[in-house]
């Protein structure tokens, strides 16, 4: 519906009436152990764990969760490459070179699962409200909020513009692409100002002038979940400690 | 280009998110003012915040056929001020990171350095270089956009350099090879970002011109409602 | 909640200097009738119902509930709008937020209500225009039809006495607007007098228990029969005549139809035809 | 120019995995007559139009300008945009120029053409769509109406064979729709086939040539009154019959109207009523 697979992801997931903190702890535990313990057997373990559990009891198709790890995969991969050439006289692999990169693709994979597997099961929706209990201002968590749902709108906008001005043949030479994305972009940004302005008066018959509260879902943690996460972090961490 | 979750080793993850801390908070302390005063500029913020995502869907062609997304901080930051973008782009770097797979969170503060500050500073600095040397609006933007392109890429090319100094060579080589990775390329690229930010803002001067009048980047025009 | 009546009395509003869309206009809405506004494209019907709500401060002229008049203070305002709600023609100006229960909660809250006051009346709300199932659904989801139902929810959480609807019905198709009239007669039975604008002549005919055209800067208001069957009025004011009218009076014209009254639609025209020719009952 | 036709065969189209918009949709539009698209909010129209336009490549299936196949090529996409137009449902989607004539000439110009043809051409499209006078005027200046023809004008400056509308008569007031329609047949009469989707049913019964339903992923093609007057259809498509062919057919029963073809508009039913009752000429 969006063309943002992530969020339609998350948002038909099996785990989307889990309470967001106990998939925050899960994740950014994981998050923390691809990055701080050694890359085998630590990101392939905290890897291994979260594309199972996205794949299984999360239910988030695999083909969203493949093609999301894709654009990540590019940059690593150039990154990794840069990092383990050396240009000093001559092009040439730095020593263990095969070591260096193998462990930094692993660190950076195993992350963008555990990220992926919270952005593929939690919407912003329930995800903002919770920052306010990280102490983020409400105006800032407002200021998201609308920028969320903006998105969708402003990005259908652009689609549809730039269908109309692909027919007319906009985009048939460089030239004129760059003069119709030009045009595209001023007609994205006037509509965005122009529908702040009518969200205004469509809000002020609500109550606009004392701030976009709204009552979040009550999503109630799991001590199973939470129990569950518990250990399995503990599993990765004393997996990866008695290997090292 | 976002660094990738996992890609920074954890004291330069932490280094450079507490980098960022001050840039972001104080961006955050005038979101925060500015709505206490006019809660109705929640929506105007949260609508520059969601152009700022959707400007860098915009595919730019590139003459080698290949094509490229402009980052767009650095019109970003002539239409809403660094300070502003500071937090707006963060915001949209953490939509990104969730939303895309693009960058990630233990690396947002160092995207969030690169792309919402150094870049919308940079930018808006070249931007007011050249609006004081007498440049008009539009050398302004080009200036403004192409700067803040190429000062993110360079920032980012500088920060993995730090993470990962060249063997021999340390920082120094690494520097060299990640820009030349990362930032010589993107010239060509930064240069069509800031021809983009040219058309837009000529399309803008016939198309909004009271926004721009009210935002500043543009003299008042004489009402021509007295005239009559 | 009881029916509570809106009337507006000598509006003037220009936008612009020197141009002005509404000049002297006056409309009632009279307690727990319906009624729907008709005009041209820019006639100023969204202007009309801007005013009605508090929405726009018109340059004179004023807005009552049960001759209370609205004044466009901060507290006027707030108090009116507890009465009044509008309901914008299309819903993305008014969905704000992620999610559909989330969206609905806000002008309750803004209320000042507790909690569960809260989430009562979202309840009642999404029921009331058949949209519970879409509680937990993200807005940007929904399609349009369906991002219509909740934006109007949203107004209905605030319980207003008398809800307007600009063009509530365009861009749906003929299910969806039977949904939408059904959801409408629901909040009237719960004590809620409905008004809307619409461009469709038919179904003003026959939803409608009063008809306001707006034409010439001002406002004609009165039975719908009558006004949408008065051919210089029409003309004026760019509407067509509802078939209804015209083939309802022919049939009357050849003795097929009984004096009086004219079918509204379909239904009641079949209902009055005679079962077999030339026999009026 | 003269009339070609446009065929789509088999159509497959999902948006998201797993979830077909259309599977199998087969539509034709005969050079020269006029098709009305029909179906539910939801049900695939745009999407089925956007196949049609090239706007959209589905996942199986053809579309063909008198057998001529489209191919999603550069070049393939170039040749069908000369011959096929679609007109979005909201202007403003289509209006990106800061003036109507600019707006109008956007096409032309990426035709490659020079400047005096791009002159003309834009003279005539507007021309045709009866908005020659607004041609200085800033786009953001006019009426939703004015907007929605001029929309259709930067189309039809393309000189398309087949002019694709979808709902081109959604939000405006009466007259205007009956200036759109006018427009659209000086259109034909310059050899321009067109295609429109709507929700009216009314409309699409006195207007179309052919009515194609969009129903259950698939498309129903045929004789409007036929297509029109089937309830099972109409249910599964969500759909009302139009108020003409029940009141025609219940006419005819009594013995008022003669047998076979029923009347389509109001003014076919008037001429087909006798003077007196009971006299079925
Ligand atoms: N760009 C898109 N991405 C994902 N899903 C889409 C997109 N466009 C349409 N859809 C979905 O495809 C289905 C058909 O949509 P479409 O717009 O073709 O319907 P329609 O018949 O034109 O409806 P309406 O009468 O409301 O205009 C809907 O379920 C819609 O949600
Ligand atoms: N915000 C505005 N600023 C300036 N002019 C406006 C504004 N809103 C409306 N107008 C003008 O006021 C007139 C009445 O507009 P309004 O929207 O009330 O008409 P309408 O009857 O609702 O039309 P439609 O049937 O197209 O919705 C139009 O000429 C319009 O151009
Ligand atoms: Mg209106
Ligand atoms: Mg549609």
């Amino acid at each position: 519906m969006t063309g943002l697979a992530v969020d339609d992801a998350a948002w038909a997931s099996a785990w989307r009436h889990r309470s967001p903190g106990d998939k925050l702890l899960l994740c950014v535990g994981l998050v923390v152990c691809a990055l701080v313990l050694p890359a085998w057997p630590g990101s392939v373990l905290v890897g291994a764990v979260a594309v199972v559990l996205a794949l299984g009891p999360a239910r988030v198709p695999a083909a969203t969760f493949g093609r999301a790890v894709r654009w990540p995969l590019t940059f690593v991969a150039v990154s990794a490459l840069t990092t383990v050439v050396t240009v000093d006289g001559g092009l040439g692999w730095a020593p263990d070179a095969a070591a260096r990169a193998g462990s930094l693709v692993g660190h950076a994979l195993a992350g963008s699962a555990a990220v992926l597997l919270l952005a593929t099961t939690t919407p912003m929706a329930d995800l903002l409200p919770a920052l306010r209990r990280l102490r983020v201002p409400a105006a800032v968590v407002e200021v998201a909020s609308v920028t969320y749902r903006l998105l969708f709108v402003l990005l259908q906008s652009l689609n549809t513009i730039r269908e109309a001005q692909t027919a007319r043949m906009g985009y048939s030479s460089v030239r004129r692409s760059y003069r119709s994305s030009g045009v595209l972009a001023a007609a994205v940004l006037t509509r965005s100002w122009d529908r702040a302005r009518r969200m205004q008066e469509g809000l002020a018959g609500r109550g606009l002038e004392t701030g976009l509260r709204v009552l979040p879902e009550v999503l109630p943690s799991s001590r199973l979940f939470l129990a569950c996460s518990v250990l399995a972090l503990a599993g990765i961490v004393s997996a990866s400690l008695a290997v090292a | 280009m976002h660094i990738a979750e996992g890609f920074l080793p954890p004291l330069h993850a932490v280094g450079w998110t507490v980098a960022a801390a001050p840039f972001v908070v104080h961006g955050a302390r005038a979101v925060v003012k500015e709505v206490r005063e006019h809660p109705e500029n929640t929506l105007l913020l949260g609508a520059a915040g969601a152009f700022t995502f959707v400007l860098s869907a915009i595919k730019l062609p590139s003459v080698t056929g290949s094509s490229s997304h402009p980052t767009g901080t650095g019109a970003g930051a002539v239409l809403f001020r660094p300070p502003v973008m500071a937090l707006l782009g963060t915001v949209v770097l953490l939509f990104q990171a969730l939303l895309l797979a693009h960058g990630g969170l233990t690396t947002l503060g160092a995207n969030a350095f690169s792309m919402a500050i150094v870049g919308p500073w940079a930018g808006y600095g070249a931007y007011r270089l050249t609006r004081s040397l007498g440049g008009g609006l539009l050398p302004g933007v080009f200036v403004a956009m192409l700067v803040a392109d190429l000062a993110t890429y360079v920032t980012t090319a500088l920060q993995l350099a730090l993470a990962f100094p060249d063997a021999d060579s340390g920082f120094a080589g690494a520097a060299v090879k990640f820009l030349g990775v990362f930032a010589v390329t993107q010239i060509p690229l930064a240069v069509g970002e800031g021809l983009l930010g040219v058309l837009l803002f000529r399309v803008l001067t016939t198309n909004a011109r009271p926004e721009l009048e009210r935002l500043g980047l543009l003299p008042p025009a004489p009402a021509q409602e007295e005239v009559r | 909640m009881s029916h509570r009546s809106l009337a507006a009395d000598g509006l003037v509003v220009g936008y612009e200097r020197g141009r002005r869309v509404l000049d002297g206009a006056s409309v009632s809405v009279p307690a727990g009738r319906r009624l729907a506004i008709l005009g041209a494209n820019g006639s100023g019907k969204t202007t009309l119902l801007r005013c009605l709500s508090g929405a726009l401060e018109p340059a004179a002229g004023s807005v009552a509930v049960d001759d209370q008049l609205l004044r466009h203070s901060r507290r006027g305002l707030r108090a009116h709008r507890q009465e009044v709600q509008l309901v914008l023609q299309d819903p993305d100006d008014q969905l704000f937020s992620a999610s559909v229960a989330q969206d609905v909660s806000f002008g309750p809250l803004n209320l000042g209500l507790d909690d569960d006051a809260v989430r009562e009346r979202v309840a009642e709300a999404l029921r009331l225009l058949a949209v519970d199932g879409l509680a937990a659904r993200p807005t940007h989801q929904l399609s349009y039809g369906e991002r219509k139902r909740v934006a109007i929810a949203g107004a209905v959480a605030m319980r207003p006495c008398v809800l307007l609807l600009d063009e509530p019905t365009a861009g749906l198709d003929p299910s969806a607007v039977a949904e939408a009239l059904a959801a409408l007669t629901r909040l009237e039975a719960s004590g809620t007098t409905v008004v809307m604008s619409t461009h469709d002549v038919d179904l003003a005919l026959r939803w409608a228990d009063e008809v306001a055209v707006v034409v010439d800067r001002r406002v004609v208001q009165g039975d719908p029969a009558t006004m949408l069957g008065d051919d210089d009025l029409l003309a004026r004011a760019r509407l067509d005549r509802p078939w209804a009218l015209t083939v309802g009076a022919r049939l009357q014209e050849i003795g097929l139809l009984a004096d009086g009254a004219l079918p509204r639609d379909v239904a009641a025209l079949l209902a009055a035809l005679p079962d077999r020719p030339g026999v009026v009952t």
